[in-house]
């Protein structure tokens, strides 16, 4: 379960009592409800799911996240597996 | 990966339904979603009742002889709801659709049966606004109406405007195109980007509004068959995949000719509105409806040509190669993923649903 | 879209799997809890890429699964009432209970509507003042807050033709069960990303010092799978087993405050049972007595209703990790997609469906004519 | 009588309706019931919209010819209500009407295209059951359905299961029939007794029924036409007359050549059932559909030999003379009365309703 | 059909013929006061055989044609509620109202439907308990005794959710009127054989006395009609004026007394409006206070309807016989059968529509080519 | 108005407390309330419309009257028209 994506926050506006966002996903808009995450700004990315805000996405995280990624090929072309090391039981290094 | 050979292997000679319709006493919407369940109903119910030798081909459209002519005809009704949607209109699928259909059989339309099922009450300025897209539609795809009914149902024993067209048009000499004639090494060619009409129907459907930039790709083929043809008689099979997607079409090509289908996910083109609408409700675009775009399975010989030409023409510009015909798997199809594994494409059971999970 | 499709790069994948291989030194059992995460590993192809040493056990995190039959014959039940709008998520139509399942409610004539959101729900109770609108209120911890959210409208709008079919269910509470099972396989969790994002990270440390387990928050997208499994592995060679978020971009430890403010207002904990499972202890949500009235148990007193779950089924072994779907006696002969016998055999991620669609491959990691061998490719 | 020397003559020479569809806003029940409104439709809304030189010809079915071949393409959809009826159902009708309607071209019916249109909650058997009746009838007429199409719609936005049907055939060398023949001089030959498929419908209608024992004449009419054409190739029109009965093909015809017709009402085979049953409702058998009849204008130096020849087939056993065709009253039909008197037999403006006086 | 083929028998009308013919010696203009009978006078082209000194002139008696605008009006409003179900005869779907007709309500989501019987809407009503089902109850003396049994029934048993929109009218009253008319040119009668069927004859006698004219009770068949022309020509040509019944088969002197007692019961007598022609003292019936809760007026208060006839529109006077049809300017132009200004333009028994067809026919009592001279037939 | 049909009746029954029968209109056969006729026996005739018996039919009249249709002719044929006779004003016989 739990179908949540990631999407822009275009405008805010209240709508019967409701704090109400047109989000963009990639080009797909949809009204989402911002209750629960009542501080966001138009800009900011968030998690929705069920048409519901339900968390901040972090941008600098995600950012951070894929550079881990990518370091660790680095790492591995250039250091050797980091692990491999550290658990001290060689195996095959597989080309691309 | 999971241990394959360690697992006791299932005995899958009598995996069809062992009950058919046992839990369909009642026609259910999947019924008519064009997968499994569409395809049950035929061969349960209509193939026994009325089927015979030409119905058996169950191709896009029969290819019949009559008056030592061969003849290409066709029928669909059209149900689309809201009639008009970004892009066209149930006019123009009424004659696309079938165009198109007489197209897979290298067909050229010649002439339309149209007929209206009207509800009690609906609006007759709409009544002419379908019907002047159909006109319209008529126009541009090169085809006549030459015959047609009308009939007007009860209030709430119609839905505004059902439509059925039905085509006939000539196939051209030594063009002999149908599913059973996939065979392994045929390269798979899709025309172009997929999954337009489904998402831009679903972007105005009740309920379901969002916005996205996208436009059905509702178009006639006819013209694009038949440049292909022009570079060999000699294609394997062409499908137009609107109801159950890429995916149905593939699943019922592989099906009939009994081969295997293999195809590279990243190869086929969906379009970031299309894969992003569907991420959001949870649908593969494999899966969502098509009314301009067809799937080929040609000769590996003549792959490179028919590409270029379809390349060549408005309605195959985004072209592309995206499997092959292969001897493993018989029946079915099979996606290499972006990631380089593999998964089964299966024949959807029935209508595609929004998922939460 | 944007932080999508970066987590579906493949060349990082193929990084991530490398390393995933050079640590792995022997077998591991790894469940991932959500079949959203089922989902995306089996669409992607992700478990045929992993070392032979790494299994995944596909969880009961995927709500068409766990819903108890009890409940989905309820809402049979009451989908089947002339007066009721009955709304759902589009997944649960297809789910079959004792006799049918709502689709076949529909073509009897039942008034069964898929929604996108509960919302929808609502506004169709606002416009329908004659009908009794019902919403099918399954799903997780991430699903929760919105049905509750709904609830607290319809209530606070004075919306009184709207009520919830209440099944909701707890991740924590499931894991306890699973790693309680005397024939347990499990050696590492993949917790469940969007549950975290809602519920933060603070129910998870006492299960894995408890169990000696390590728990991954994980995402959806195939990136996010593999460094889940990735720092489980990591955490399972060194013989760790401690909470890790390797979700950090949607998940904070404190989770969101103001969804949970608002289930602890409309829901409360409860007993629940798990199809196939059965009851786990505290694993679920009800209505809590302030919006009782919009409990649709209550309003349409569907109490007695007598269950009958196919004896031959055995979705409860296979949800544990405890069967191999094939190794059901109905699996691909009485089971199938078509007609399925257990609510595992229903969607796509559903561990039998999952199986059964890959046994009827032969080779399926190694197609016989590679596809770059095309002179068109 | 009234004297008609002392009436002053109104100006008929802008008599077409004033303000089309004015009172129409919406489709109403009339606009599928074959009469006035029917037309009106077509020729306001559909000719305007897709109209060509074949759909101009207004026939029964269109003639078209495709690869140096004429074939005559016909379609219609089927709405009947209850689906089964004495003597048959709406599989029976879907192939009989189409068959028919390329009869009334000279065209024996080769391949027929057939559309569901299922409502979700229709019994699978009843589908069943109705496929069956389609197939068996499709036997009997010596037709091959060729080519399918399955919708499902919403429960309530259907009623069980519409048919719509399509179809082909050849026309015979030398055969031109079009309502436009009809001639002064032509003689105006009915097939058989009238009325009783409207009468065995209406009397399983809900909330009409009576008992009575008549049964649909549906039945395939291509081998009868067969047999009137090898008498000569040179009859002017055939047509079945089904929705709005005898009376509007008669009008049809009258207006599409520009003749005025007489028929004696006392030469009108009208059993005494469907007589009977007019009587109490209040209709006029005139105007009370046939699905196994035909009418048609047959020179006058060949009626005697057609009427000949269709009393020899089974489905013509009952023909007679009923009229003829007149340079009088252009596009009028115009009756003889058992007693002597004339009136006119107008085309229905809509469905026939149960009348109280 | 029995006792209806053998009163349609063309050699004996022939010998019916002869004999009005025989008698008659100079012009009279006889009103047949029904629209059955006028529909049989066209049906069989009777007006064309008789001799020309017998004028018939089309009478009030269609209450498709006399039924008032304001009470079409009525019932295309309760029609168009979204909680009724309106039930009719089938020729009151077509009646031009101010703006619109049933069948144009229907094809607006009304929910009207034909009925055979008001026996029908009274089941209808019983099976929908949650709808107000109305029953139109228009018609003369003939029809108002089984609309005042559906009512009687439905109070006996207790079905509320019935009720009858009445505009009944009676026949004496009207002829009355006719006669009082300054211009009138109506010199015999044929009465309505029905309607006498039901009321008997007591009526007539007071008014062939009053206004010294020949009053026929005259059946529907062609030689009924016939035989009652043929009687009224008699009287005329002898300078009598009573009161005979040609349709002695049908029609008793008393009539039918257990009808009589219903209607006296159910209904009382009232002014009425007839369409085109205008208010008539006492022409109409209404439901008696014992059964006004079943009144269709009084439960949905329509009182108010601001009506509004189409001021070209001359049908009061053709109803009358002080007009020809064509004589009225809109004829033919603007009113049509397929677009009617007036009632009379609606039903092929109105005067307006018979003209409509017949005016448009060269020589109607002669045929060009006669059928006789054709080879076959 | 009053398109009113003789039918003969086949069977009464009881019905919700109303009187019933089946009606036969040569042919087509219906159901008829009889409240307004309830001494109607099967085998008679009676004038029915919408559904309700209005009156019996009283065949030796309707007999009656056939026969004087058929005498007219005769009377006119043998005797000459009587009418005419009794007008005293000579007009001329038409042939058949
Ligand atoms: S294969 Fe079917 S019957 Fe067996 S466990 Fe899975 S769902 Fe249940
Ligand atoms: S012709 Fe039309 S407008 Fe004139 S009186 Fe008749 S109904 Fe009225
Ligand atoms: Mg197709
Ligand atoms: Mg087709
Ligand atoms: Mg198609
Ligand atoms: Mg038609
Ligand atoms: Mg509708
Ligand atoms: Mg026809
Ligand atoms: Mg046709
Ligand atoms: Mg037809
Ligand atoms: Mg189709
Ligand atoms: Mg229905």
């Amino acid at each position: 379960m739990c179908l949540a994506v990631p999407g822009r926050v275009m405008e805010i506006e209240e709508r019967d009592g409701t704090r109400m966002a047109v989000v963009d996903f990639g080009g797909v808009v949809k009204d989402v409800c911002l209750e629960y995450l009542p501080d966001l700004a138009v800009g900011e990315y968030a998690i929705v799911h069920v048409g519901f805000a339900l968390q901040r996405l972090d941008e600098e995280s995600a950012r951070r996240t894929l550079e881990l990624f990518e370091e660790l090929g680095l790492l591995q072309e250039e250091f050797g597996d980091p692990w491999e090391a550290a658990a001290g039981a060689p195996k095959e290094a597989e080309t691309k | 990966m999971p241990d394959t050979d360690t697992l006791a292997a299932p005995d899958f000679s009598n995996w069809s339904c062992p009950l058919p319709l046992r839990d369909h006493p009642r026609v259910v919407m999947g019924h008519g979603g064009g997968g499994a369940l569409s395809a049950e109903l035929v061969e349960h119910v209509f193939a026994p009742a009325f089927g015979g030798p030409v119905l058996a081909a169950l191709g896009d459209s029969a290819a019949v002889t009559l008056g030592g002519v061969r003849l290409a005809f066709s029928t669909d009704s059209y149900v689309v709801r809201p009639l008009f949607f970004p892009g066209g209109s149930i006019g123009d699928l009424a004659v696309n659709g079938t165009v198109n259909d007489l197209a897979m059989s290298g067909a050229t339309a010649a002439y339309l049966s149209c007929g209206f099922i009207l509800e009690e009450g609906v609006e007759t300025a709409q009544v002419a606004r379908v019907a002047q897209a159909l006109g319209a539609a008529a126009r541009a795809a090169g085809v006549e109406v030459a015959t047609g009914d009308t009939k007007v149902v009860e209030a709430g024993r119609g839905d505004g405007i059902y439509l059925n067209t039905a085509g006939i048009g000539l196939i051209p000499a030594g063009v002999d195109l149908r599913p059973q004639r996939a065979e392994p090494g045929d390269v798979v060619i899709v025309s172009g980007p997929i999954g337009l009409h489904g998402v831009a129907v679903m972007s105005v459907r009740e309920g379901l509004e969002f916005g996205v930039d996208v436009q059905s790709d509702c178009a006639p083929l006819g013209g694009l068959v038949q440049a292909m043809l022009a570079v060999t008689p000699d294609l394997h099979v062409l499908r137009d995949p609107t109801r159950g997607g890429l995916g149905a079409s593939l699943n019922e090509i592989a099906a009939a000719a009994g081969v295997g289908v293999v195809v590279r996910e990243r190869s086929i083109p969906v379009p970031p509105e299309v894969a992003n609408a569907c991420a959001i409700l949870g649908l593969d675009p494999l899966y969502v409806a098509n009314e301009g775009k067809l799937v080929a399975f040609v000769p590996r010989q003549h792959a490179d040509a028919v590409l270029e030409a379809m390349r060549a023409h408005p309605y195959g510009a985004g072209a592309a190669v995206i499997g092959e015909c292969v001897t493993d798997h018989p029946g079915m199809v099979v996606a290499r993923t972006a990631l380089g594994g593999t998964r089964v494409v299966d024949l959807p059971v029935g209508e595609q649903l929004p998922r939460i999970c | 879209m944007k932080y999508l499709e970066e987590f579906q790069n493949p060349e990082l994948a193929r990084r991530l799997l490398d390393d995933i291989r050079a640590t792995v030194t022997r077998p591991w059992a790894l469940m991932e809890v959500c079949g959203g995460q089922t989902h995306t590993i089996i669409r992607h192809g992700i478990d045929q890429l992993l070392p032979e040493e790494v299994e995944l056990i596909h969880g009961p995190g995927c709500p068409v699964c766990v819903t108890p039959l009890e409940v989905i014959d309820k809402a049979l039940e009451i989908a089947s009432r002339p007066d009721v709008v009955f709304c759902s998520f589009g997944d649960m139509l297809r789910v079959p209970g004792t006799d049918k399942d709502l689709f076949r409610v529909r073509s009897e004539g039942g008034d069964v509507r898929v929604v996108y959101s509960p919302l929808d729900a609502l506004r169709i109770a606002e416009q329908n003042p004659d009908k009794q609108v019902v919403f099918f209120g399954i799903g997780f911890e991430t699903t929760a807050p919105p049905n509750a959210m709904t609830v607290y409208q319809a209530k606070k709008r004075g919306i009184r033709n709207f009520s919830l079919l209440v099944s909701h269910v707890r991740v924590p509470p499931a894991i306890e069960a699973i790693m309680q099972s005397p024939d347990c396989r499990v050696q590492g969790f993949l917790a469940a990303g969007h549950v975290c994002s809602v519920m933060g990270t603070a129910e998870y440390p006492e299960l894995a010092e408890r169990f000696e387990v390590p728990i991954v928050v994980t995402g959806f997208e195939p990136l996010d799978i593999l460094e889940g499994i990735r720092r489980t592995v990591r955490q399972l060679e060194r013989g760790e087993h401690t909470v890790d978020n390797a979700y950090p971009r949607a998940v904070r430890d404190e989770g969101n405050p103001a969804a949970q403010a608002m289930l602890a207002d409309v829901f409360e904990t409860t007993d629940r049972a798990w199809r196939g499972i059965g009851t786990i202890p505290q694993s679920g949500w009800r209505l809590s007595s302030r919006y009782r009235e919009f409990d649709a148990e209550h309003r349409f007193d569907v109490g007695d209703v007598n269950t009958c779950e196919p004896a031959a089924c055995r979705a409860g072994e296979v949800l544990q990790g405890l069967l191999k779907p094939h190794e059901c006696e109905a699996f691909g002969t009485v089971c199938t997609p078509r007609n399925p016998l257990g609510a595992t055999m229903v969607s796509s991620e559903g561990a039998c469906a999952a199986y059964y669609l890959y046994r009827r491959l032969g080779a399926p990691a190694a197609p016989a004519t590679p596809l770059e061998a095309s002179p068109v490719a």
